[in-house]
């Protein structure tokens, strides 16, 4: 699903230079991803931060800061080989310690890490048996735990950095990347350059030794136009979350080229609260599904630039199943909301039960790569079948606090994971986070089904993978018979960049930018 | 027509024409100007006395379209000059000082630099010499000093005598003044006029333009009377004055309010009203005031006193006068006695009760007994109101509702100051400067008052309308008894108007007394010194034998 | 030397009101401060971190011990810390301010350049000229500043290709985001200042200047000039106030650090730290450049010097 | 009236014209415009401007003419609304300053001095921030923003107003302070507010349109021009159309209502 520009071998790799890349993602908070632990962080991790396992194009896990690994007959341990020899940016050494110091730290309240924690909830502790060699004990069986260590949100980190301090470690996290921090300008830029220390290229590198450009100049450009703009004047060489329209226009200009490609996980989609009226009944469920034309808006909007998405996982998600989309059909959602009680419709044409207008709170964000467009679209198409979908443009910190309130009737979601396992992270009861009132939950479409529960959690203990496809396959058409959440497209990494900016690669786990490889001709 | 042979004729003027748009302002003028000489240009507001000047000097404006047979300024036609040329002309050969000397400077720049900006050719080291000697020569006492100073730094005395300098800062042939004097005081505009003569006796060619007849007589050698656009009378100073031909100069001549007895028409025609008169004779005193003295704060913390211990009184049919030199303190007390400002002490009763003592409240019902007019009759009316609305609303006393009849009342109004019923439907703003004069007598006619104060109500307006104006309150206060108290800076209007007359100056009254004796046989050496500088016709005696 | 100490007075009663406004407001927007600090995309805070949080930074106390303690550490310099950034905000404020008062300022500049120009080119002989003059300038008034700066990049940088969309450091960076925001205001200048310079010209004064012999050039910018510039000097502390307005929307677009960046970004995510130590020291500004102004007002227009008291203020934003 | 007519200027004829075809705009939009505004069409998205869509077709395939048209309505409430918010704080503030007595006036006068040291803009943000987005929301941000600056001027014509010679004159005729305040000061101040009003409407139009660029204005699908302009603008290399448009109109009406409120001023200037 994702690949790099083949090196051309008749173009010698260039060491040196200068190379700006322009990123439309958000700025992070914090450099270091073991805290919150988000996409824009990973973004920027990625050149300067490893971890133990690398997953490769096919989903297979290489050793990376690990040189091997054994897992106990009964699953609930694992015992881990750190490589030898390798310093952090700071000259520090790894070892077994600096591993177990990490994931202790991912694991501790006060990290305030998310994306991490909740890849590591099923640690109980983590034993360092030898210089390098670590054990990991486990709750339950988790068969996801290698994939969860290759994401960048799990990265090895210098032990002697998080001695400054939490804040401290956010502006300049301490890694074994090609890169290392040099500075942060606050809205403005990070800057990186090239790391003495490096000694680990990924596994599957052009090549190895330090990285080939000196220094990286990492803006934050969140208009996409001037964005866009920059790239076409060759004021910058390389910039992401190109918008469809632009990606369209890059294969008119020859100096240019795109580098696109799915990221794992689930799929941008729009989930259903099932938890309140009206979308608690599965007949109304199914019937917004079917009055709402896609593929229509994925054409229009995205110019065909995008694929509708198939399955509940991404197309980049190992034991991804495809299934027939929902297709716009006005006719059959008419007849199932006749069916619920929803017949008689109000002067706006809107539908109504017992003089309650069939209406539906939407809010949605920025960050959430789903254009505006898209969403008029789906309220103007669902209109006609007489849903009254309120749209409601937030701010990323008020859309959490009104997810985290379960305050809305349908919402756009995504999750990056590189495993199936974000299934069970996002689907089963206890993602319902029921216990805690107003806390993150994962299981924004409100599913409470103790088989799906069942299945994910065995799903998510085994490490066979035919007993893998078969459960996963089980859960995504329980969840697709539910009417719970509509895949739209594949969340992606839309890189373009110069012609003159070779090796540049996308790094299969969560399909990040690589820039190890890079250099400017 | 005159023609240019003398090498002594410094402008000669022959069928000037001057259009705007589609209007002649100026029509089928002829002139012309010896060294040495003063040739007048008199005539009612409007007449196109200005646009004569500026046209002399290719400054008529770019809408300005002038044609002349002739238009020669020392021998050379300006018609024909480029402008370089003409640029190079001003101010060498002509000397310009604009009508409105009080904004004629610019107010950003010290004088000294205005001056010296017309010293074209001057070196730069020798100017401040040269512009103190200029205003030395103005008369300016004090130059260096002045020099210094911007415009509203100074007096308007010495604002207009610092515009002759830079006017003659060239040692012009010929100067061009435009009403040098309007809205002086006597006693500096005096002065003014005795530095023309002694220019004009130096040689100079001056054309002087006012519509004041007196101020003429003292320095013109030839005048020439100009009525919309064209001159209607011109030859020598001393025939046009005594003997005039045109019907225009002869009502011009009459309308002259100095010297002529209180009660005596200046505008010919009978009175208006009957003359039999509705109020009861007798000497009823209106309103007293009582050593009355305000003091103002100024900004360096000390105070100035502006009325100081000022006492009089106001009687049924009879008009005070309140002269006085500007800032003497005419208008504070004016306002004292209108119930505007408060005393600091002293008193003003009105019809032998309290009054300036009294709160505002209390004050209210008694306000209709005295009415005002003023200077600028135009920032007294709302201006969003018609003329029939103001009468209506005065009429009414402020009371929405109109009472019956009130249409009728307003008729009777505006026949009372004789206006024409048409003008009720317009704004002041459309009316020219008489008319809204008529229109503020109107207003405060229309609560049937029995005083009147009038601060300065005809020094804006000339010297025709001022003598209309004059006889209509004259006729007013013979048909209802009125009190005046009329203050004006100009003695010879007030001699005209008043029964009783006082001179203020600093804030203090220095003479009071029938208006003849003080005015004839003046005690007190300001009184004297405000006397000998008014300005009159300079040989009474002729007019008053050449007068019908 | 009292009025000197009056004045100071009133500087800190001012900025004391705008710290209260302030406060109060950014207590309003609704939605909890918690999830501001933890918040951003992804944050997925449970609620124990929230909990967490609140009690770290206190934000469970009432209203007006929130209020004194505020009071307390802006006393004493201290700026406090963004909720969302995590850096001091006078290292946040002291890494943007230079590029905001330099786009202002040179915005300004740019804008009486152009003001004056148009002015000094304008007269009242010609009726197409002059018509032509005001609708430009009423045009450019009209113009949003993000919709010039999108024109502005869609020929300069991606048709012509000559400057770049996204601003750098250096001169040619400067072109497009000082364009954008001088263009309208310059338009609003232009009007204020043709207006008083064609008065001027017809002013009693000029006329005599004329007639002393002084040529056109002379009358113009010797005279008709200083008139014009007036209104438009006594305006210019106001007009660099709304630059800064203005930047916040022109610093989004070509992507500038900057102070109105940092204020737009703290609104949305109620970051009330940052949004009142922005609003504190664009107050601070703004008061300064009123007392420069009126020292300005005062040098070009001797009668403020003589006469105390104080002006009518603007006319018109 | 014919007789004013001939009396005004041309520029006066082209912004009474003007603001008719606006009025008419906003009034009746249907009138021209054939397209229904919200109507999605996908397949017909981008389509560069033509006969059958004047100003093209956006992302949606909604005609831009007749989004842009209908969008006169929402813009121009926008605009009116901001300015009667701004205008009625502003007369409430500068009257209590300029007739409530010195402390009134010297407490009224810090307060503005303290509003205009607070960008405009961040007036705008905290109330949108705190009203949540949407048309009325909107209108109030602009208008508790600009509310300061007409203060201001409120302020100094009452002043002025009061201390004018008519005013005198109906204290010298017995009139009462509350006659004088409602038949004199008020009525003068109002109009001359009137001309002002119409120059604001054009500045809170753009206004409005800047917090929509940030994201802050009117919910989507609304036909807003600012709203318009923030959607379009990211296609602005491709359909340049989408910019154009309401771009240009935001400029027209803006400029028109300037034009007319010039107009405005200068004739109650003569009067
Ligand atoms: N630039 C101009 N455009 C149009 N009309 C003008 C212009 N200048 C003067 N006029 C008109 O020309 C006429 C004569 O004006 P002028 O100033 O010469 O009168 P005047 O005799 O000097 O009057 P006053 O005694 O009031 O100064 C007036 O009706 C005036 O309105
Ligand atoms: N409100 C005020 N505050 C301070 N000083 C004032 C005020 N009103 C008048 N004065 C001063 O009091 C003095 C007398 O002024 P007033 O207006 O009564 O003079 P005037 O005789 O009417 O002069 P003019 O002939 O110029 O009208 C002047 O020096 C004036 O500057
Ligand atoms: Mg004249
Ligand atoms: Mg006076």
């Amino acid at each position: 699903a994702c690949g790099g520009d083949a090196v051309n071998a008749s173009d010698q790799p260039r060491s040196g230079g200068t190379l700006v890349y322009a990123t439309g993602d958000d700025e992070p908070t914090c450099l270091d991803p073991q805290k919150g632990g988000n996409v824009a962080q990973a973004l920027l991790g990625t050149q300067f931060l490893q971890t133990l396992f690398y997953q490769n194009g096919s989903g297979e896990i290489l050793p990376w800061l690990a040189t091997g690994w054994k897992q106990a007959a009964d699953g609930l341990s694992w015992s881990i080989e750190i490589r030898e020899n390798v310093k952090f940016s700071d000259g520090t050494a790894l070892d077994a310690e600096a591993v177990k110091a990490n994931l202790d730290r991912i694991q501790a309240p006060q990290t305030l890490s998310n994306t991490g924690r909740l890849a590591l909830q099923k640690i109980a502790k983590v034993e360092v048996t030898g210089p390098s060699t670590v054990r990991i004990d486990l709750h339950q069986p988790d068969g996801a735990l290698l994939e969860s260590l290759a994401q960048v949100w799990l990265p090895i980190e210098s032990p002697t950095a998080f001695a400054r301090g939490l804040d401290a470690n956010c502006l300049k996290p301490v890694g074994t990347g090609p890169y290392m921090v040099e500075s942060w300008t606050k809205q403005d830029s990070v800057t990186l350059v090239r790391n003495p220390f490096f000694t680990t290229p990924p596994p599957d590198a052009a090549h190895t030794g330090p990285a080939y450009l000196d220094k990286i100049v990492w803006r934050f450009v969140p208009d996409g136009t001037s964005r866009f703009a920059a790239l076409q004047s060759g004021q910058v060489h390389v910039i992401d979350v190109v918008e469809p329209q632009n990606a369209a226009a890059v294969k008119g200009i020859p100096t240019l080229r795109t580098l696109i490609a799915a990221r794992p996980g689930e799929p941008v989609e729009l989930e259903l609260n099932s938890g309140r009226a009206p979308f608690d009944d599965i007949r109304v469920r199914q019937a917004f599904f079917a009055s709402i034309d896609v593929d229509g808006a994925l054409r229009s909007v995205y110019l065909g630039t995008v694929q509708r998405a198939t399955s509940l996982l991404s197309s980049a998600t190992r034991f991804n199943v495809a299934a027939p989309p929902h297709v716009y059909d006005p006719a059959a959602a008419a007849a199932l909301l006749d069916q619920a009680g929803w017949s008689s419709r109000d002067a706006d044409g809107y539908r109504t039960r017992a003089g309650k207008r069939l209406s539906v709170v939407l809010p949605y964000s920025r960050f959430i790569p789903l254009e505006t467009g898209f969403y008029e679209q789906l309220q103007a198409t669902a209109k006609k079948t007489g849903f009254e979908v309120q749209l409601q443009p937030l701010e990323t910190a008020k859309w959490w606090s009104v997810n985290n309130a379960w305050a809305y009737d349908a919402i756009p979601v995504y999750y990056t994971k590189n495993s199936p396992d974000v299934l069970r992270i996002t689907y089963t009861t206890a993602a319902l986070a029921e216990s805690t009132p107003g806390s993150y939950h994962a299981n924004t479409a409100h599913v409470k089904n103790a088989d799906l529960d069942r299945l994910l959690e065995e799903a998510g203990r085994s490490s066979d993978d035919g007993r893998r496809a078969e459960l996963y396959k089980q859960a995504q058409d329980l969840l697709g018979a539910g009417f719970y959440t509509l895949p739209i497209h594949d969340q992606q990494t839309r890189l373009a960049h110069q012609t003159k900016v070779k090796g540049l690669r996308l790094q299969p786990s969560l399909a990040m930018p690589d820039l190890y490889d890079a250099w400017i001709a | 027509m005159p023609q240019t042979t003398d090498p002594d004729t410094v402008l000669d003027v022959c069928d000037l024409n001057v259009r705007f748009g589609d209007s002649d302002v100026v029509s089928g003028v002829s002139f012309t100007l010896e060294r040495g000489r003063c040739l007048a240009l008199v005539g009612e507001s409007g007449s196109g006395k200005s646009v004569t000047a500026r046209a002399l000097l290719g400054l008529a404006g770019p809408q300005a379209r002038v044609r002349a047979q002739r238009l020669h300024v020392l021998g050379r036609d300006v018609l024909g000059l480029s402008g370089r040329a003409l640029r190079a002309m001003r101010g060498r050969d002509v000397g310009l000082v604009l009508q409105d000397a009080l904004v004629a400077l610019d107010p950003l720049r010290p004088v000294g630099r205005e001056i010296a900006a017309a010293l074209r050719g001057t070196p730069a080291r020798r100017r401040r010499q040269r512009v103190r000697e200029l205003l030395v020569a103005a008369g300016v006492p004090e130059p260096e000093h002045r020099a210094a100073q911007r415009a509203d730094e100074l007096s308007g005395g010495l604002r207009q005598r610092a515009l002759i300098a830079s006017a003659i800062a060239l040692d012009p042939p010929v100067l061009i003044a435009d009403e040098p004097t309007t809205a002086l005081d006597a006693t500096v505009q005096d002065q003014i006029l005795q530095l023309l003569l002694s220019l004009k006796e130096a040689g100079t060619g001056l054309l002087l333009i006012s519509h004041d007849l007196a101020v003429i007589s003292r320095v013109a050698d030839t005048v020439a009377v100009m009525r919309q656009g064209g001159i209607v009378e011109y030859g020598p100073a001393r025939d046009v004055l005594s003997a005039p031909t045109h019907p225009y100069t002869r009502q011009l001549l009459a309308a002259i309010p100095a010297d002529r007895p209180r009660g005596t028409r200046l505008t010919g025609g009978p009175r208006s009203s009957p003359e039999t008169t509705a109020w009861p004779a007798g000497d009823a005193e209106l309103l007293t005031a009582t050593a009355l003295t305000k003091r103002y704060p100024l900004p360096d913390g000390t105070h100035r006193l502006a009325v100081d211990g000022v006492s009089f009184a106001l009687h049924r049919g009879r008009t005070l006068g309140l002269v006085g030199e500007s800032g003497s303190g005419k208008t504070t007390t004016a306002r004292i006695v209108l119930g505007l400002t408060r005393p600091d002490t002293g008193e003003v009763r009105l019809g032998g009760q309290p009054w300036s003592t009294l709160a505002e409240s209390r004050r209210r019902p008694d306000r209709p007994r005295i009415g005002a007019i003023y200077q600028d009759p135009l920032g007294s009316f709302d201006p969003r109101m018609t003329v029939a609305e103001i009468l209506a609303d005065a009429v009414s006393l402020g009371r929405s509702t109109r009472p019956a009849g009130s249409r009728k009342e307003i008729m009777r109004l505006l026949d009372a100051v004789g206006l024409p019923v048409a003008t009720a439907g317009h704004r002041p703003a459309r009316l020219s400067g008489g008319q809204r004069q008529r229109v503020a007598i109107a207003r405060a006619l229309a609560p049937r008052p029995e005083i009147l104060i009038c601060d300065e109500p005809v020094s804006a307006l000339d010297v025709l309308v001022q003598a209309q104006i004059l006889d209509l309150l004259d006729d007013l206060q013979s048909e209802f008894g009125l009190g005046y108290l009329f203050i004006s800076h100009d003695l010879g209007v007030v001699r005209h108007v008043s029964d009783d007359v006082v001179v203020m100056t600093g804030g203090q009254i220095v003479e009071a007394g029938p208006t003849e004796q003080v005015l004839t046989e003046p005690s007190h050496p300001y009184t004297r010194r405000l006397l000998a500088a008014a300005p009159r016709l300079a040989d009474a005696s002729v007019r008053k034998g050449s007068l019908p | 030397m009292r009025r000197l100490a009056l004045r100071a007075l009133g500087t800190v009663f001012v900025l004391w009101a705008v710290v209260t406004l302030t406060f109060l407001g950014t207590q309003a927007i609704p939605g909890d401060r918690a999830e501001a600090v933890l918040g951003g995309p992804g944050s997925r805070s449970t609620a124990a971190q929230l909990a967490q949080i609140r009690a770290q930074y206190g934000f469970d106390r009432p209203l007006w011990v929130r209020y004194l303690d505020e009071l307390r550490h802006l006393a004493q310099g201290d700026l406090g810390v963004s909720y969302a950034l995590k850096t001091p905000v006078t290292t946040l404020i002291g890494q943007t301010i230079g590029g905001t008062l330099t786009l202002a300022a040179l915005s300004l500049a740019v804008a009486w350049v152009i003001a004056v120009a148009v002015a000094l080119a304008s007269t009242r002989d010609s009726r197409i000229g002059a018509a032509l003059g005001s609708l430009l300038e009423i045009t450019a008034v009209a113009v949003p500043h993000f919709w010039l700066g999108s024109m502005l990049i869609l020929v300069f940088s991606v048709g012509l290709g000559w400057l770049p969309p996204i601003s750098t450091p250096g001169v040619s960076g400067m072109v497009l985001p000082v364009l954008s925001l001088a263009l309208p205001l310059a338009g609003f200048l232009g009007q204020l200042m043709r207006e008083s310079f064609l008065a001027a010209l017809d002013a009693p004064f000029t006329l005599s200047a004329r007639a002393r012999g002084e040529s056109e050039t002379r009358v113009r910018l010797v005279h008709a000039l200083r008139h014009a510039a007036l209104p438009a000097i006594s305006l210019s502390g106001w007009a660099f106030g709304s630059l800064i307005s203005g930047a916040v929307v022109v610093e989004t677009l070509f992507s500038r650090p900057g102070l109105g960046r940092a204020l737009l970004s703290a609104v949305l995510a109620g970051d009330s730290p940052v949004i009142i130590g922005v609003v504190l020291v664009v107050a601070t500004v703004y008061l300064v450049l009123t007392f420069v102004t009126e020292a300005a007002d005062r040098l070009a227009d001797p009668r403020l010097r003589a006469a105390s008291g104080h002006r009518a203020g603007a006319s018109a934003w | 009236m014919v007789a004013r007519l001939r009396a005004a200027r041309p520029a006066d004829l082209l912004g009474i014209v003007l603001l008719l075809a606006l009025l008419v705009a906003a009034a009746a939009p249907g009138l021209v415009a054939r397209h229904d505004p919200y109507e999605i069409e996908p397949s017909a998205a981008f389509q560069a401007p033509s006969a059958v869509h004047w100003f093209g077709t956006d992302e949606s395939g909604r005609d831009t003419f007749s989004r842009v048209l209908h969008g006169t309505q929402s813009s121009v409430l926008i605009g009116i609304l901001a300015m009667a918010i701004g205008l009625g704080l502003a007369v409430v503030l500068g009257a209590l300053a300029g007739l409530g007595g010195r402390l009134a006036d010297y407490a009224v006068g810090r307060l503005l001095e303290v509003l205009f040291s607070v960008p405009v803009l961040l007036v705008a943000l905290l109330t949108i921030a705190v009203l949540g987005a949407g048309v009325v929301p909107s209108a109030a941000a602009v208008g508790v923003a600009v509310a300061p600056g007409y203060a201001r001027i409120v302020r100094s014509q009452m002043i002025s107003a009061r201390a004018s010679g008519y005013v005198e004159a109906a204290v010298v005729m017995g009139r009462s302070r509350a006659t004088v305040l409602r038949r004199h000061i008020l009525p003068n101040v109002v109009a001359r507010l009137f001309a002002l009003a119409t120059l604001g409407v054009g500045q809170a139009v753009v206004w409005a349109c800047s917090l929509s660029f940030l994201g802050l204005g009117v919910v989507p699908p609304n036909t807003e021009w600012g709203a318009m302009l923030a959607a379009g603008r990211p296609y602005l290399t491709n359909a340049w159309w989408l910019t154009i448009f309401p771009g240009a109109f935001i400029v027209f009406t803006a400029a028109t209502l300037t034009l007319l409120g010039r107009t405005m001023q200068r004739r109650s200037r003569e009067r």
